[in-house]
C-alpha cells in the first residue's frame, strides 16, 4: 500500500489541542471568543479530515511521523480507511456538538465551561489520535489522554454523585488501560513491533499459549469503554454529566474508541485468519451476544431517558463488536458501518434528550407524555432516531444490520443471526413506547403549543436526524462512508 | 575450634562491640543513650579497620633507618582512613548532640516515648 | 591510556564546597547572599558537568587524578557515562530547586538564612563528590557531608522534625557504617580503594566467602541510606518535617544519588553476573523492591497530609529503581537509570507544589485544599502534571520509565513483578487522582475563613518558573527519552550486559 | 551555662596546663607531614586547652577571649587554606592538590610538596580548632538560641 507523508493527521491532532489552549487562555471573560475557537476547530478538523478521504480513496494511506518512542517504537500518525471511518464520524459530529453545547451550557448557566470546553477539546484531539494511531503503543497515549480528559466532564456537576461517578468512570478505565498496557508490553516484547497490520500482525511470531491470555486481555482492556457486560457499570453511572457530553463522548468518542480499540485488536493486530484457525472469537462471540440481549432487557425497565439510552448503547456497541468478531466480509463491513451510523442516530436521541431537559428539566420517561406536540421537531428528530436503530428502512442502521445479518449467515452462525434479530426486536420495544406516548398520549392540564428548545440545539439535533435518512438513502452521501468501509474491509481480508 | 576462633578475636571484639552498639540504639528509649550506642557502634568499625592493618612484629609507618622494607611496617592505610572516620564520626556526634538539644529545648525530655506522647 | 585530565572534574565539586563558606563570611554584610552564592555555585557545577557530560560521550571516560597521584595509590575521580549522566541529573534539579527556595526560605526560616544556605551547599557538595568519585573510601567521605548536611537541615523544621532528624541520624549512621565495614572487607581482600581496580581484582576472589559479605553489607548499607522497604521508617518523617525547600531538594535527589551508589556497586564494583546472578541477591532486591512498591502506595493512600504522602510515594518509586537493578538485565537498568531522572523531575515538582502550598496556606492537609486551582491555577496545573507523570500517563515521562521496567520484567520472565507495577500505578493513580479531585472537583468551603475564594493568589515568579521547567521538563522527558535512552543511557550499561 | 568553678587548684594549673597544650599542638602540626602527627590532631588539641579553659573559667570568660564570629572567621580560612592550596595548583596547570606545581621558591619539588602539605595541615589545624570549639560553644549555651548573628 501506498503511503503518503503529510502533516494533516497531526494537524488534525493538534487543532483542537490548540483550540483547548486558546479557550483556557480566554477563559471566562469572553464567552463569545471562547465559542468561537471551538466552533473554529471543529470545523477545521472537519475539513482536514474530510480531505483526507481522497488519497484514501486511491488506495493510498496518509502518514505523520513524529518521534521514537522508545528503541522500535514510534510515536507515529497513519490515516487508513478504518480510522478514516472513525475520524470522519468524531469530527464530523463536533461541529453539530459544539454548536449545541453552546446552547446547552448556556441555556442551563452552568458552571466552570471553561474547563468543559477545554476538556471537550482535548477529548477531541485525543479522538482523533486515536482514530489515527499507527502502533498500538500511540494508540495506548490517546487512549490514556481520552480517559484523563472526559474524567472532568463526567464530574462536571462536582455534586458528590458526579464525583462518585467520576470516580468509578476511572477506576474502570485505568484499571482497563493497564491490561492493554501489559499486554502492549509483552507482544512487543516477543514480536518486536506493534505496528497495526491490516489481517493482524501476531501468526506464528507469539507463543501459541500466550494468544488467548493477549486476546482477553486486550479486549477486555478495550472492552471497558465498550462497554462490554461484566464491566459496564460506569456508562449508566457517568450519565450523570451533561448531556452534550453523553451525547458526543458517551455515544460516540469514549465508547466508540472502546469499540474502535477492539476492532482494532481483532481485525488489525491478531486478524480474521489466525482468529478464525485458534476459534478464539467463539467465547467472546458468545458473550458480547449475552450483552446485546442483557442490555437491552435492562433497556426496558429504565424510567429515566438517559439511563435507558446508556442501555441501548451498551446493546448497540456490543453489535458492532458481534459483527467484526464474526470475522466474515459482510460482517466486518456491516460492523464498521454500524460504527459510523450508530453514531448519528445514538446523538440524535442524546440531543433530544437534552434538548427536553432544557426546556422542561424532564429527565423520566414516564414524563413525556404529550412533549411530541409541545416539541415536534425534537420528537420528530427523536422518532426518525428511534427507528433507525431498530432497522427500520430507509435509515441508515437498516443498511448496516442488513450486512450484520448477511455476516452472521456467511459465517454459518444462525444463532448470531438470531441475536441481531432479536436486539432488533428489544429496540423497537423500548424506543416505541416513548414515540408513541410523545405524540399520542396528551398530557393532561398542559396546553398546546410548540415550545421548542433554542436553535442552537433544535438544529444539531435536526441535522443528524435528516443526515441519518440521506445515509440511509444514499450510503455513500458527503463522507462516502460506505466506499471507506468498503476499502478497508478489502485491506483486512486481502491482507490475511 | 577454639583456636580458630581465638586467631580471629579482633573480629569477635569489634563484632560484640557492635552489638552492644545496636542493641543500644534500637533497644535504649533514651535519646542521649542511643547516641552513646551509635558512637560505640562507630568505635568498633574503627577499632576493626585499625586491628586490620596491625601485623605481627610490625613497627610504627615511619621510614627509618635499616628497615628499607615495606613489610617491616604496619599497614598505615586503615589508620588514615579511620583519621577520616573519625573526623566522621566527631561530626555526627556534634550533629546529633545539636539535634538533641532541639529536641531538649521543644520538648524539655530526651525520652523517645514521652516526646512521642507529647507530639499527639 | 592518556585520559584527558579536564579541570571541570574537580571544578564541580571545588566551586560549591569554596562557596558553601564564603557565605558565613559574605553573611556578615549581605544577608542575602546566601541565595544568590549557592545558585552561582550550583550553576556553574552545573556548567562543570554539562562539559563533563559532553567530553564523555564524545571523548571517553574522564579519569582525574587528584594532586596527580596516579591511582590505586592515589583518589581519582572517574566520570563515565552513568555518572556523567547522574551528575547532570543531580546538577540541573539541584538548580531548578535552589532557584524557587529563596521564598519558601524566606517564610519559613527569615532568621537562619545565612547557616542554611552554607549547610545547603554542602550537601549539594557531598553529593556531587558521590556521583563523579571513584574511590569507594572518597564515596563513604562524601556520603557523610551529605548526610550530615541532610540531618541538620531536616533539624531546622517544624514540629516533629528533630526527632525525625535524630532517628534519620541513627539509620543513616548505621547505614553508612555498614557501607564502610563493606569497604574495610574489601579492603582486607584485595588492598584496594580504587573502583577500577576492585573491578579487576575481585572476580578472582569470587569464591570467597568474604567478598559476599561485603556484598551484604554495601547493599545493607545503601539499603537504609536509600529508604529502601523495610529499612525506610526515617523517610517519611524527615520528609514530611523538613523545611519545605528542604524537602524539594532531598527528597528527588538524596535517595537518587544513593540508588546511584547501590547501582555502581552492583555493576561496576562487582560485576552484574556476581552480584545479581549468582549470588540470590538479584532476588531478593527484587522482591524487596516489589514490596517496597505496593507497601509504599498504600501507605500513601493512607495519608492526609500532603507531603507525608508524597513522602510515601518516595517509598515505592525507590522500588521501581531498585526492582529495575535487580531484574539484572539491560531494559530493566535503562528503566531504573530513566526512572532516576523522571521520578527527580516529578517529584522536584511535586515537592515545589507543596511548597507553594505551605508558602501560600500554611498548610499540608489535603482535605484543606478545595478551590485551590482558582487560587493557584498555574501551580495547580504543573501538579496536576507532575501527578499524571507519577500514575504513568503517556507521554509524560513516568510511563516511559515504566515501561521499560515492564518490558525488562517481561524479558526476566518475572510477571508477578509486571503484575506489581502496573498494580501500583493504579494504586497511585488512587492517592495522586484524589488530590486532582480535591483540589479542582471539589467545591471550595463555602462562607467562612475563605473569603478569598476565586482571588487569584499566585507564588511569586522566582518559584513559579522553575515550578512550570520542571512540569515542562516532565512532559519533554517524556517525549524525548528515546534520545536519553539510547544517546546516554545504552552507553552506562556494563560490558556484560 | 558553665560558670566560673571556683577552685583555685583546678584554675592554676589549667593556667599552668593551657600554654603547654598549646604548644604541644602546635608541635603535633608541624611534624605532621613527616611524622605521625597532623592538623586535624593539632587542631583538636588547641580546640581542647579553649575547651579546658571555658571548662575552669565559665563561658563569659571564654566568650571574652574569643568570640563566635572570629571562630567563624577561622572555621572558614581554614578551610580556604586548604581548598585554595589545591586551587592555586589548579591554576598553575597541575591536577587539583598537586602540590609539586605550587608556585614556592624552593630547590626541589620534593621540598616544595612538603611546604604544600604543610600549608594543608595549617588550614586544617585552623579549621578543626575552630569546629570543635564552635561545637562545644554551641551545645554549652543551647539556652541562647541557634539563630544568625
Amino acid at each position: 500500500m501506498e503511503t503518503i507523508s503529510s502533516i494533516k493527521p497531526l494537524g488534525a491532532v493538534l487543532v483542537s489541542l490548540i483550540a483547548a489552549m486558546l479557550i483556557l487562555l480566554t477563559g471566562d471573560r469572553h464567552r463569545n471568543l471562547r465559542e468561537a475557537w471551538t466552533l473554529l476547530a471543529a470545523v477545521i478538523k472537519f475539513s482536514l479530515v474530510f480531505s483526507l478521504a481522497g488519497p484514501i480513496l486511491e488506495g493510498r494511506s496518509v502518514e505523520t511521523t513524529l518521534l521514537t518512542l522508545v528503541p522500535g517504537l514510534k510515536l507515529q500518525l497513519r490515516v487508513d480507511a478504518f480510522g478514516l471511518v472513525f475520524g470522519l464520524l468524531a469530527s464530523g459530529l463536533w461541529v453539530l456538538t459544539s454548536i449545541y453545547s453552546v446552547g446547552y451550557m448556556r441555556s442551563l448557566q452552568e458552571h466552570a465551561q471553561t474547563r468543559y470546553f477545554f476538556c471537550f477539546a482535548l477529548a477531541l484531539s485525543a479522538t482523533m489520535g486515536i482514530a489515527f494511531s499507527a502502533n498500538l503503543l500511540t494508540l495506548y497515549i490517546f487512549y490514556e489522554i481520552l480517559t484523563l480528559s472526559t474524567w472532568p466532564l463526567v464530574a462536571h456537576k462536582e455534586t458528590p454523585e458526579a464525583l462518585a461517578a467520576g470516580r468509578k468512570y476511572l477506576v474502570y478505565t485505568l484499571t482497563s488501560s493497564t491490561l492493554i498496557l501489559f499486554s502492549a508490553a509483552a507482544i512487543f516484547v516477543q514480536t518486536g513491533t506493534l505496528d497495526f497490520t491490516p489481517g493482524g500482525f501476531l501468526a506464528g511470531r507469539v507463543a501459541e499459549g500466550m494468544l488467548p491470555l493477549f486476546f482477553a486481555l486486550l479486549l477486555f482492556g478495550f472492552g471497558v469503554k465498550a462497554a462490554i457486560m461484566p464491566i459496564h457499570e460506569w456508562l449508566p453511572s457517568a450519565m450523570i454529566a451533561p448531556t452534550p457530553v453523553s451525547a458526543l463522548l458517551h455515544a460516540v468518542a469514549v465508547v466508540k474508541a472502546g469499540v474502535f480499540g477492539c476492532l482494532r485488536v481483532i481485525l488489525y493486530v491478531f486478524g480474521p485468519a489466525l482468529l478464525t484457525q485458534k476459534g478464539l472469537w467463539f467465547p467472546f462471540a458468545l458473550l458480547v451476544s449475552f450483552t446485546i440481549l442483557a442490555a437491552g432487557m435492562i433497556a426496558l425497565g429504565q424510567d429515566n431517558l438517559k439511563r435507558r439510552l446508556a442501555f441501548s448503547t451498551i446493546n448497540s456497541l456490543s453489535i458492532i463488536i458481534l459483527g467484526a468478531l464474526l470475522l466474515s466480509k459482510s460482517g466486518i463491513t456491516g460492523g464498521i458501518l454500524h460504527l459510523a451510523n450508530h453514531g448519528y442516530l445514538k446523538i440524535t436521541l442524546f440531543f433530544c434528550a437534552g434538548a427536553i431537559y432544557v426546556k422542561t428539566r424532564k429527565e423520566l420517561v414516564s414524563q413525556l407524555n404529550g412533549i411530541g406536540r409541545r416539541m415536534p421537531f425534537t420528537m420528530g428528530a427523536f422518532a426518525l432516531g428511534a427507528m433507525g436503530l431498530a432497522g427500520v428502512p430507509p435509515l441508515n442502521g437498516f443498511i448496516s444490520k442488513w450486512y450484520l445479518c448477511l455476516g452472521a449467515l456467511e459465517a454459518h452462525e444462525i444463532i448470531f443471526l438470531v441475536v441481531f434479530l432479536l436486539s432488533a426486536l428489544l429496540d423497537v420495544a423500548f424506543f416505541f413506547p416513548i414515540v408513541y406516548n410523545a405524540f399520542f398520549k396528551a398530557a393532561k392540564e398542559e396546553p398546546f403549543r410548540c415550545d421548542e428548545a433554542p436553535l442552537t440545539m433544535v438544529i444539531p439535533l435536526t441535522a443528524t436526524a435528516l443526515f441519518s435518512l440521506v445515509l440511509g438513502v444514499y450510503p455513500d452521501a458527503l463522507m462516502k462512508f460506505f466506499s471507506i468501509t468498503n476499502q478497508a474491509v478489502r485491506a483486512i481480508l486481502g491482507g490475511g | 575450634m577454639i583456636d580458630s576462633l581465638m586467631s580471629k578475636y579482633n573480629y569477635w571484639i569489634y563484632i560484640v562491640l557492635m552489638m552492644i552498639g545496636f542493641y543500644a540504639m534500637i533497644g535504649k528509649k533514651n535519646l542521649v543513650k542511643k547516641l552513646i550506642g551509635m558512637n560505640i557502634f562507630q568505635t568498633a568499625i574503627i577499632l576493626y579497620y585499625i586491628s586490620i592493618g596491625v601485623k605481627k612484629g610490625g613497627t610504627v609507618p615511619v621510614l627509618m633507618e635499616g628497615l628499607p622494607h615495606a613489610a617491616a611496617y604496619v599497614n598505615p592505610l586503615p589508620h588514615v582512613l579511620m583519621l577520616t572516620a573519625i573526623v566522621v564520626s566527631v561530626s555526627t556526634t556534634g550533629v546529633a548532640l545539636a539535634v538533641l538539644l532541639l529536641i531538649y529545648r521543644r520538648y524539655k525530655t530526651l525520652e523517645e516515648d514521652e516526646i512521642l506522647k507529647s507530639m499527639r | 591510556m592518556n585520559a584527558p585530565q579536564i579541570p571541570a572534574a574537580i571544578l564541580i565539586i571545588l566551586i560549591p564546597l569554596m562557596s558553601s563558606y564564603a557565605i558565613p563570611l559574605l553573611g556578615w554584610r549581605w544577608r542575602g547572599a546566601g541565595y544568590y552564592l549557592a545558585l552561582s555555585a550550583i550553576g556553574a557545577s552545573l556548567v562543570c558537568s554539562l562539559i563533563l557530560l559532553y567530553t564523555v560521550l564524545t571523548v571517553g571516560t574522564i579519569h582525574y587524578h587528584l594532586g596527580g597521584w596516579l591511582p590505586p595509590w592515589g583518589i581519582e575521580y572517574v566520570i563515565d557515562p552513568l555518572n556523567g549522566f547522574v551528575g547532570v541529573v543531580v546538577c540541573c534539579l539541584s538548580f531548578l530547586v535552589t532557584v524557587s527556595s529563596r521564598a519558601s526560605v524566606e517564610k519559613e526560616l527569615p532568621d537562619k538564612k545565612v547557616r542554611f544556605y552554607t549547610i545547603y551547599l554542602l550537601l549539594f557538595t557531598g553529593l556531587m563528590g558521590i556521583t563523579v568519585t571513584g574511590d569507594v573510601f572518597n564515596l563513604y567521605v562524601f556520603l557523610e557531608i551529605a548526610s550530615l548536611a541532610a540531618y541538620a537541615l531536616i533539624a531546622i523544621g517544624e514540629d516533629g522534625a528533630p526527632l525525625a532528624a535524630f532517628n534519620y541520624i541513627i539509620m543513616g549512621t548505621i547505614g553508612a557504617c555498614f557501607y564502610l565495614l563493606g569497604v574495610g572487607y574489601l579492603y582486607i581482600m584485595t588492598g584496594s580503594l580504587n573502583i577500577a581496580d576492585l573491578a579487576k581484582l575481585l572476580p578472582a576472589l569470587y569464591p570467597s566467602k568474604v567478598v559476599l559479605v561485603a556484598l551484604a553489607f554495601f547493599l545493607i548499607g545503601t539499603a537504609i541510606k536509600m529508604g529502601l522497604f523495610p529499612l525506610h521508617v526515617w523517610l517519611p518523617d524527615a520528609y514530611t518535617f523538613a523545611p519545605s525547600a528542604v524537602s524539594s531538594f532531598i527528597a528527588p535527589l538524596m535517595t537518587k544519588v544513593m540508588a546511584y551508589i547501590l547501582i555502581r556497586v552492583m555493576i561496576t564494583v562487582f560485576e552484574p553476573s556476581y552480584s545479581l546472578k549468582a549470588v540470590p541477591v538479584g532476588t531478593i532486591l527484587t522482591w524487596l523492591a516489589a514490596a517496597a512498591i505496593l507497601v509504599g502506595s498504600i501507605l500513601a493512600i493512607a495519608q492526609s497530609d500532603f507531603k507525608r504522602m508524597l513522602a510515601y510515594s518516595s517509598v515505592s518509586q525507590i522500588g521501581y529503581i531498585v526492582l529495575g537493578v535487580g531484574l539484572a538485565n539491560a531494559t530493566g537498568l535503562v528503566g531504573s537509570l530513566l526512572h532516576i531522572l523522571n521520578h527527580g523531575f516529578m517529584k522536584a515538582c511535586l515537592f515545589s507544589v507543596a511548597a507553594a502550598l505551605m508558602l501560600k496556606t500554611g498548610g499540608r492537609n489535603i482535605y484543606q485544599l478545595p478551590g485551590m486551582h482558582r487560587r493557584m491555577p498555574f501551580t495547580m496545573a504543573a501538579l496536576a502534571i507532575a501527578a499524571l507523570s507519577m500514575v504513568g500517563v503517556p507521554p509524560t515521562c513516568g510511563f516511559f520509565s515504566k515501561w521499560y521496567l515492564i518490558l525488562g520484567a517481561i524479558e526476566a520472565g518475572q510477571w508477578i513483578f509486571v503484575g506489581v507495577i502496573l498494580l501500583s500505578s493504579l494504586l497511585t493513580a488512587v492517592y495522586f487522582m484524589r488530590v486532582i479531585e480535591i483540589i479542582f472537583f471539589r467545591p471550595a468551603p463555602s462562607g467562612g475563613h475563605a473569603t478569598g475564594e476565586g482571588v487569584r493568589d499566585e507564588i511569586p515568579l522566582s518559584m513559579s518558573v522553575p515550578l512550570w521547567i520542571l512540569a515542562a521538563g516532565i512532559l519533554l522527558l517524556g517525549l524525548f527519552s528515546e534520545k536519553i535512552v539510547s544517546g546516554i543511557l545504552r552507553l552506562a550499561l556494563p560490558a556484560g550486559y | 551555662m558553665i560558670t566560673q568553678y571556683e577552685n583555685v587548684i583546678i584554675k592554676t594549673i589549667c593556667r599552668l596546663l593551657i600554654p603547654f597544650i598549646q604548644l604541644y599542638a602546635i608541635y603535633v602540626l608541624m611534624h605532621g607531614h613527616y611524622s605521625p602527627g597532623g592538623g586535624f590532631q593539632g587542631g583538636v588539641m588547641m580546640g581542647a586547652s579553649f575547651i579546658l579553659l571555658v571548662m575552669a573559667y565559665g563561658l563569659d570568660e571564654a566568650r571574652r577571649r574569643i568570640s563566635v564570629k572570629a571562630l567563624t572567621i577561622y572555621a572558614c580560612l581554614g578551610l580556604f587554606i586548604y581548598s585554595g592550596i589545591g586551587a592555586i595548583a589548579l591554576l598553575m596547570g597541575g591536577n587539583y592538590l598537586d602540590y609539586g606545581k605550587l608556585p614556592l621558591p624552593l630547590s626541589s619539588i620534593p621540598k616544595i610538596r612538603a611546604m604544600g602539605i604543610l600549608g594543608i595541615e595549617i588550614g586544617v589545624f585552623l579549621g578543626v580548632m575552630a569546629i570543635m570549639i564552635f561545637i562545644f560553644l554551641a551545645i554549652a549555651s543551647y539556652d541562647t538560641g541557634g539563630k544568625d548573628d
